[in-house]
């Protein structure tokens, strides 16, 4: 019934000896989007690049396939010939806006130049063709965007722009391969929306590659799902998503958090009553200043204004935000590893700027840290036993046997063998070495652990073993954690109250389920419907995301018993 | 190469590498690698045992005919005095290696305490240190040599000062920037967090993982002091005679280029072939330590 | 663009004051007496040591001293050379030009020939051109400039008696500016390869190949384009250490520039003239990475546009 | 067939490049020699670089003659007075200076006083102790001694008396102007590089020994500086110089090749010898200075490095100069004798496993160094272990002279192998009475012996007192002779230049060149 763009049959890519596409063979129909899921190494997008010849010359090689597109197979003509049909009947975007522009030529030369070179226009009818697609993908001014740099552009807009020089030759297929995943939550919405109104608009066919099952759900027509260079299924969105037929997708889809899927980690949440506080954030503030080299302040970023809040022994509070939003910055604040401009930090009712320098040392085991990349938080020239012993020999803790005996406890408390004490970092894999990370910060029995994105470096079938680990210790220990996320799923399962940031501030702080399931302030609003859900059922808000009054960044007021929002 | 250098160490501590295991099996599998080490080896083996490889006394005049071309007897001729120039150039490693290692470990020992100290304190200290540093660098190292030998005297010993000092501001960049990758890298700041001293930052965390790569960086280094000194004592402000320093060799042959080419091409095939050995041990580290390097060959 | 310009000429003022400072101390640490070792020659008397240090001001306190050497230095009054009495400026700027012209012309070589071995080497990676031109240019570098002078200079001159080698005239510039410009080529072959490669790994090189555009096109403008960027910040470095390299190579070559002057100065001890180069080098070295900032922030538009 | 294009084509290419500049029909003699000159005033050098072109520029009231006699030049005659004190001369009439103006007696005057003046002539002992200088008239004028000075007729045909012309600009004098009355002009002076001298049409020969009586037969005669020997020869061989010192190593080939010719220049006056820093150890023990001349064989040495071109000389003095006798010095001398300096050696307490040690200063250039090389492995069969230090001349003179004043020094004194060119025995006088051109040795009685060569005016009672002199310093061994010549006197000559002639002292004289078309 619908006519096939393209036909790709027992596509064979080789790297060197090993196979990265292995018998990959899928249809795209006119008007349709196909989505490829995979997680990375998984050969989805080298079997696109292999369609247009944009592999890296000599080290890959197409050992077997067809694609016949239009007629002619793409594998079998040469680069003279796939020039025709590259950047003129299929075009390309990619995933990182940042570095997918040349940074030392004009936006407007970048977007011209194709249209010059290949379609013969000249350059004002090409100028003018594309001031009008930037108008289009939404970027304001167009004519002086055309003059402008790619540095002197935000993320989102480079990515528009990315977008604009692929639809001025209004190609038939779009290949976006990993298109917004470099971006934050809310960009990414917006640029998926952008790609579907454009696919509406100019009726070609898509080609979405992603690792994000949300992103399937919500741009999906149909998937296919990739695995170590092989297809593992394909189908309809629904079905496939709905009713995985193969054990690698299901167990893709069951390890994937989803918001909403309720509080599956949290720990018993204590009696208000009880409620100590051991830990208070009062009125932060820090700016960056970029300096000139005389020390010159030249520009301030404040990346922390006016933040407070408490933290309670045994409970977690999440902070969450996109990047730049001043959640880490605040982690590392609260440890005092860094100096503020203004606000105080109380430990147990003590100011942290009270204790000396050996004073402060000596405050730090009661306070530590976990760090999003394990291995790069791990001095690689230690064992693991002395990693994990070093608080220990640092506060003068225990000494001989009674060091290895606690570190061998350490070790077994966090799952680790008593054999791995010998080894070094890299011996670990990435799981090993969290725990690693969380036996240490365990060491010297602390009160509160700030923990700064502990899994996102981690696949998410690991994802959930460590968050079951750090809830199994906050329920033995009574430990508080201060759980900094930019993954709201993941936050609903282990906080027990959130804290949105947002460019500095605190726009609203609450119970984990006010915040994320009657949220007050537009921003969490705009973040909570950004967030793409692998349920095609389930598709985004727009409306929540295009969201475009002020945002209300004043100081925080009750909405509620221990429900803050931003007025 | 200097620049080059700089970027490499730069890259090494990023890639955090210079520690990953089967070190010796990348090295060897270079290309590089192994005839670098081979070439080094040599050296070294000269230098230890050359009067026993050398076939006369390097000072020894009228040990031939005068100026006699390569022959059995000679394989590199006499000079002009009839000294065996095989002798003087198998001697010459001992000077040669000497130069390089003093210089280096002057300079690396200088340079990597600064370099450490400036770039761990941080703040007015780091910022007009290194500013004082980028002054010197933009002054060139032989300029610096230069001045040091205007002030030391000319000689193979001051020379070897000059080279060290000048060097200095090199290698204390050098160290600075690993430094400050290094101090950028969170397990310096889980230290700090686990409440670690000042001594115990230094010197547990911060040291060890510098160390690696200013080694590799000295090894390329041994060949700029090398170069370095034999082109001082080319322009007689180095090697004195009666020594057999390539360098010197080079300069006495200048006059006889035409009657005796040879007291020429082997002194300097000395000198070019240390420093490649030099070079390509060095590229050959890189190669083994850093795998964005290798995939790129 | 103003600002980076401007800080960048302020750095290098900073550079000549440091200099200026450094140049004064110089005659401090010299173990003797200076004076003595200078001016001590044939039938000179005590008297007469007495009076040069009076001229010299050397019976002053250090800041003192520092402080006329920079009124001096503000009338151009470097001092007076030892060897002939020539006033050190004038010796100084007679010498320029053939350093210069050295300099430049090794300059051009290292350029064309290391530019363009390293290009083609990052272009045709992996291949038998690559692994040659890497073969040649790690033997460049190893090979010292003096060497490779002296074997040029007997391959070309003794030997072949193609190029006179004296004379000051442009045809003896040929041998030692392609031996400072080949061994200049050869670090610049290896750092515009890796620089080029790094350029060709980037996203937007496959942007530009997606967009359709011809392989000639997509290299001469985006990847050389974005390649010179680093590449010209690079060139500083390297135009200090050709200006270094050119002290070496003169001295082979007789060739009569600042190098061979900075040698004999040495030599003779002639402190005044070893001032006025160091002081004099650091300045040129210093502009000249002044006017290589220039090109490169023309080429960055990230450094012509920053506020 | 091949050297014969070559040339041809490298004389097409040097006259198609170096000479456009030059109008076509100027001829150039383009003369290259190691080193530039110090200065253009006569008074403020010592160097034979800057002799050989003052030589050119200026002219003396006498002149020498090829067997390096005094001869009337600008000074047509002159009568002394019976108790040598006072000279009066009489100058040639119609000698011009450069800047036009007729020479006379008030340029005389004035040149000498300059010598004396607020900043002497860094040779101003060697004029001799000169009372005072009264003109007479332009052409007459007299000079008037404190004490009879035996050296004083030869000194003023010597360069270092080259007569300044009163007319000069006292600020740029010597560093880019000069005036004299010699038979070239300056025409400019780029330091370190070249000499641009124009011939002087208003020149008059009037003692100088040549043939040609007025100025020189070609245009200019450019002097340029190529420190390096072989560069020199290749520059020689393609013709782009046209006279030059050849590197010594080639001198044979040349000779064989015969496209050069080679002039060796005669009564140079040059003399290299050892002296020694006596004023602390090892060398203040004579023992320690005999043993380093038994030790040394200077016949051997310049017989590997110079060949024929220098010759042992056993004297204080060089051949030629008034005194010189190799008999009477080679029997004071210390024949070479390993054992004998080893003996010597063993007395100051040193042997194979403790040498004495020591440094020894050279000048450098002229393959001086190969020769130190040579005496540093004789020494060493002695156990004298001597460091070498090569430095230029200056530097030489001044570290001479600071080791010998450097009474504190704790490290060993050092020797070193001097050289001098001068044109009478006076020059012992100057290096060795006190205080001494390099405050060295000194002793009442070597002050007398000195006094009376200077003041003994009748050639055999002089011989004597200069005999004297020679044999105590040599059996002190205080200044002990090793060869000549020493320096810059081999000069290889392109075919197309005639008639160059070197004078004694190493003075090349272009009067009589011409270049063949």
């Amino acid at each position: 019934m619908t006519e096939i763009l393209l036909d790709v049959r027992d596509l064979t890519v080789a790297f060197g000896t090993s196979r990265a596409v292995e018998g990959l063979s899928y249809q795209l129909a006119r008007g349709e989007t196909l989505a490829v899921v995979g997680e990375s190494g998984s050969g989805k997008s080298v079997s696109s690049l292999a369609l247009l010849g944009l592999l890296p010359p000599r080290a890959a090689q197409v050992l077997s396939g067809q694609a016949m597109f239009g007629g002619t197979d793409l594998l079998s003509l040469n680069d003279a010939e796939l020039r025709r049909i590259r950047g003129r009947r299929i075009s390309m975007i990619f995933q990182e806006p940042m570095t997918s522009l040349t940074p030392v030529l004009r936006l407007g030369q970048q977007l011209t130049e194709g249209l010059i070179v290949q379609e013969g226009l000249s350059a004002r009818v090409a100028h003018s063709r594309a001031c009008e697609m930037l108008e289009r993908v939404g970027l304001d001014a167009p004519e002086r965007r055309m003059r402008q740099y790619p540095h002197q552009l935000s993320g989102g807009q480079r990515q528009r722009v990315m977008i604009a020089m692929a639809m001025l030759v209004q190609p038939e297929i779009l290949i976006a391969d990993e298109a917004t995943t470099a971006l934050d939550v809310t960009v990414q919405g917006q640029i998926l929306d952008l790609i579907r109104d454009l696919q509406a608009e100019f009726g070609m066919s898509v080609l979405m590659i992603t690792h994000d099952m949300g992103v399937v759900a919500e741009m999906g027509d149909r998937v296919l799902v990739m695995h170590r260079g092989q297809k593992v299924e394909d189908g309809h969105v629904s079905d496939v998503l709905a009713r995985p037929r193969a054990p690698y997708t299901q167990g893709l889809l069951e390890a994937v958090p989803r918001l909403g899927a309720g509080a599956a980690l949290r720990s018993a949440p204590r009696d208000t009553a009880e409620r100590r506080v051991i830990l208070r954030a009062d009125g932060l503030r820090k700016s960056f200043a970029r300096r000139n080299w005389l020390g010159k302040t030249q520009a301030e970023t404040h990346a922390l204004d006016d933040v407070s809040f408490d933290l309670c022994a045994g409970e977690t509070l999440a902070l969450v935000g996109e990047s730049g939003s001043g959640k880490s910055t605040t982690g590392r604040a609260v440890l005092g590893l860094m100096p503020l401009d203004a606000g105080r930090v109380m430990i147990e009712g003590r100011d942290l700027r009270d204790f000396s320098g050996s004073a402060l040392r000596q405050a730090r085991r009661h306070m530590q840290m976990i760090f999003q990349d394990p291995f790069a938080s791990l001095n690689p020239r230690l064992s693991a036993a002395r990693l994990v012993g070093e608080p220990l020999v640092i506060h003068g803790l225990a000494r001989g046997q009674e060091l290895t005996d606690r570190v061998a406890d350490l070790f077994r408390r966090v799952g680790l063998d008593h054999g791995h004490m010998t080894r070094y970092p890299h011996e670990f894999s990435g799981g090993q070495r969290q725990r690693l990370s969380i036996a240490r910060a365990l060491a010297t029995g602390p009160r509160f652990i700030v923990a700064d994105e502990p899994t996102s470096a981690l696949d998410v079938s690991i994802q959930a073993q460590i968050l079951d680990l750090m809830r199994g210790l906050q329920q033995d220990l009574g430990l508080a954690y201060l759980f900094i996320s930019h993954d709201l799923a993941v936050v609903e399962r282990l906080a027990h109250r959130v804290a949105v940031m947002r460019a500095g501030r605190i726009v609203e702080l609450g119970p984990t389920d006010q915040v994320l399931h009657a949220a007050r302030h537009p921003y969490t609003q705009q973040l909570i419907a950004a967030v793409p859900v692998p349920d095609p059922a389930l598709r985004r808000n727009r409306s929540a995301l295009a969201y475009d009054g002020e945002m209300p960044m004043g100081p925080l007021t009750h909405v509620a018993p221990d429900h803050l929002v931003a007025q | 190469m200097i620049t080059g250098t700089q970027d490499l160490a730069r890259d090494l501590a990023n890639a955090g590498v210079v520690r990953q295991r089967g070190f010796w099996r990348g090295l060897l599998a270079s290309p590089s690698g192994v005839i670098g080490l081979a070439l080094v080896g040599v050296l070294i083996i000269t230098a230890a045992l050359a009067p026993l490889i050398a076939p006369y006394n390097p000072l020894q005049m009228a040990a031939g005919p005068r100026l006699a071309p390569p022959s059995l007897a000679h394989p590199m001729g006499t000079d002009q005095f009839g000294r065996d120039v095989l002798s003087r150039v198998v001697h010459g490693a001992r000077l040669t290696l000497l130069v390089g290692t003093v210089a280096v470990s002057l300079s690396l020992v200088a340079g990597l305490a600064l370099g450490l100290l400036a770039g761990y304190a941080g703040g007015w200290l780091e910022r007009i240190f290194m500013r004082l540093v980028d002054v010197l660098f933009s002054f060139t190292e032989i300029v610096i040599a230069l001045a040091c030998l205007a002030i030391l005297g000319v000689g193979l010993t001051n020379a070897m000062i000059a080279i060290g000092i000048a060097a200095i501001p090199f290698y204390a960049r050098i160290t600075h920037s690993v430094v400050l990758v290094e101090k950028s890298k969170p397990y310096f700041e889980a230290g700090i967090a686990a409440g670690a001293g000042h001594m115990r930052l230094i010197f547990l965390h911060l040291l060890p993982n510098v160390v690696p790569t200013l080694i590799v960086v000295a090894t390329l280094g041994i060949s700029t002091a090398v170069l370095a000194a034999a082109g001082l004592s080319f322009l007689g402000l180095g090697a004195q005679p009666p020594q057999p320093e390539w360098g010197f060799m080079l300069a006495s042959s200048r006059d006889l280029i035409s009657r005796a080419p040879w007291m020429m091409i082997f002194p300097g095939l000395a000198i070019a072939l240390t420093v490649l050995g030099f070079n390509l041990l060095g590229d050959g580290i890189r190669e083994a330590m850093d795998p964005r390097q290798r995939r790129r060959q | 663009m103003l600002v980076f310009l401007a800080q960048r000429l302020f750095a290098a003022l900073i550079t000549i004051w440091i200099a200026t400072i450094a140049v004064t101390l110089l005659i401090h640490l010299v173990p003797g007496d200076p004076v003595r070792i200078m001016f001590g020659g044939f039938q000179t008397t005590e008297a007469e040591l007495e009076a040069i240090r009076t001229r010299l001001g050397l019976d002053q306190p250090i800041w003192r001293q520092y402080l006329m050497f920079l009124g001096r230095l503000a009338e151009g009054d470097l001092g007076r050379s030892i060897v002939g009495n020539q006033p050190v400026l004038d010796i100084l700027l007679e010498r320029l030009p053939a350093t210069l012209a050295l300099t430049l012309a090794s300059l051009a070589v290292a350029i064309v020939v290391g530019m363009g071995l390293g290009f083609l080497a990052a272009v045709k990676r992996g291949t038998w051109i690559d692994s040659t031109a890497m073969i040649l240019a790690i033997v460049g570098v190893s090979m010292p400039h003096f060497w490779l002078g002296l074997l040029l200079l007997f391959l070309f001159s003794v030997t072949l008696g193609w190029l006179p080698v004296a004379g000051g005239d442009w045809r003896s510039l040929i041998l030692p500016a392609l031996t400072l410009g080949l061994a200049t080529a050869a670090v610049l072959a290896r750092m515009t390869r890796s620089a080029m490669i790094d350029v060709l790994d980037q996203d937007f090189v496959r942007t530009a190949r997606a967009k359709g555009l011809p392989g000639t096109l997509v290299l001469s403008r985006h990847v050389l384009r974005s390649g010179l960027v680093p590449i010209s910040a690079m060139l500083g470095m390297q135009f200090a250490y050709l200006m270094g390299g050119a002290i070496v190579v003169e001295n082979v070559f007789a060739w009569n520039g600042l190098g061979r002057l900075a040698i004999q100065a040495v030599l003779a001890r002639d402190y005044p003239l070893i001032q006025g180069f160091i002081l004099f080098f650091a300045t040129i070295v210093a502009l000249a990475s002044v006017v290589i900032d220039l090109l490169y922030a023309v080429l960055d538009p990230r450094i012509r546009y920053a506020k | 067939m091949t050297a014969s294009h070559h040339r041809l084509s490298a004389a097409l290419l040097s006259s198609a490049l170096g000479l456009t500049a030059v109008p076509a029909f100027a001829q150039d003699v383009i003369w290259a020699r190691y080193g530039d000159i110090d200065s253009l005033d006569p008074h403020r050098a010592t160097s034979t670089l800057s002799l050989q072109i003052w030589d050119q520029i200026y002219d003396t009231l006498l002149a020498f003659d090829m067997d390096a006699n005094p001869v009337p030049n600008m000074a047509e005659s002159w009568e002394a007075s019976e108790d040598g004190l006072t000279y009066r001369f009489t100058l040639h009439e119609g000698i011009l200076c450069h800047d036009g103006s007729p020479f006379t007696a008030e340029d005389v005057r004035f040149t000498i006083d300059r010598a004396f003046g607020e900043t002497p002539s860094l040779t101003r002992t060697s004029w001799g102790p000169i009372e005072s200088v009264e003109v007479i008239d332009d052409l007459i004028f007299e000079i008037t001694l404190e004490t009879p000075f035996a050296a004083f007729l030869t000194f003023l045909a010597d360069p270092f008396s080259s007569m300044i012309c009163s007319g000069i600009d006292t600020d740029t004098f010597g560093s880019s102007t000069a005036i004299g009355t010699g038979p070239f002009k300056l025409v400019s002076w780029a330091r370190g590089s070249e000499i641009v001298l124009e011939s002087f049409d208003g020149f008059r020969n009037l003692g100088q020994a040549a043939e040609n009586t007025g100025a020189p037969g070609f245009d200019r005669l450019l002097v340029r500086t190529i420190p390096e020997a072989q560069t020199r020869l290749a520059a020689l061989r393609t013709g782009t110089v046209h006279i030059a010192e050849p590197p010594f190593d080639d001198i044979d080939a040349i000779r064989t090749e015969g496209l050069l010719d080679i002039v060796i220049a005669e009564n140079t006056g040059q003399n290299v010898f050892w002296q020694f820093t006596t004023s602390r150890p090892p060398f203040d023990d004579i023992r320690a200075r005999q043993a380093v001349a038994l030790a040394t064989d200077p016949a051997m040495a310049i017989e590997i490095i110079y060949g024929d071109l220098s010759q042992r000389e056993w004297c204080p003095i060089s051949r030629g100069v008034f005194g010189n006798d190799q008999d009477f010095c080679e029997a004071l001398g210390y024949a070479h004798d390993p054992a004998r300096a080893r003996e010597l050696v063993a007395e100051l307490g040193f042997g194979p496993g403790n040498p004495l040690r020591t440094t020894m200063l050279v000048w450098t250039g002229g393959n001086r160094h190969m020769l130190a090389e040579i005496f540093q492995a004789q020494l060493a069969e002695a156990n004298i272990q001597a460091e070498i230090e090569i430095m230029d001349i200056g530097t030489m003179n001044a570290r001479v002279r600071a080791e010998n004043e450097d009474v504190n020094n704790t490290t060993p004194g050092t020797f070193d192998m001097m050289t001098w060119s001068w044109f009478d025995p006076d020059i012992l006088f100057q290096l060795w009475h006190s205080p001494g051109a390099y405050s060295g040795y000194q002793s009442p009685e070597l002050d007398a012996l000195l006094q009376e060569t200077r003041t003994t005016i009748e050639p055999e009672a002089r011989l004597e007192a200069v005999h004297a002199v020679i044999e105590y310093l040599m059996t002190n061994a205080v200044h002990i002779g090793l060869y000549t010549p020493g320096w810059e006197w081999v000069f290889a000559v392109r075919p197309e230049i005639e008639g160059l002639q070197v004078g004694p002292f190493v003075r090349p004289n272009f009067l009589d060149v011409t270049v063949a078309q």
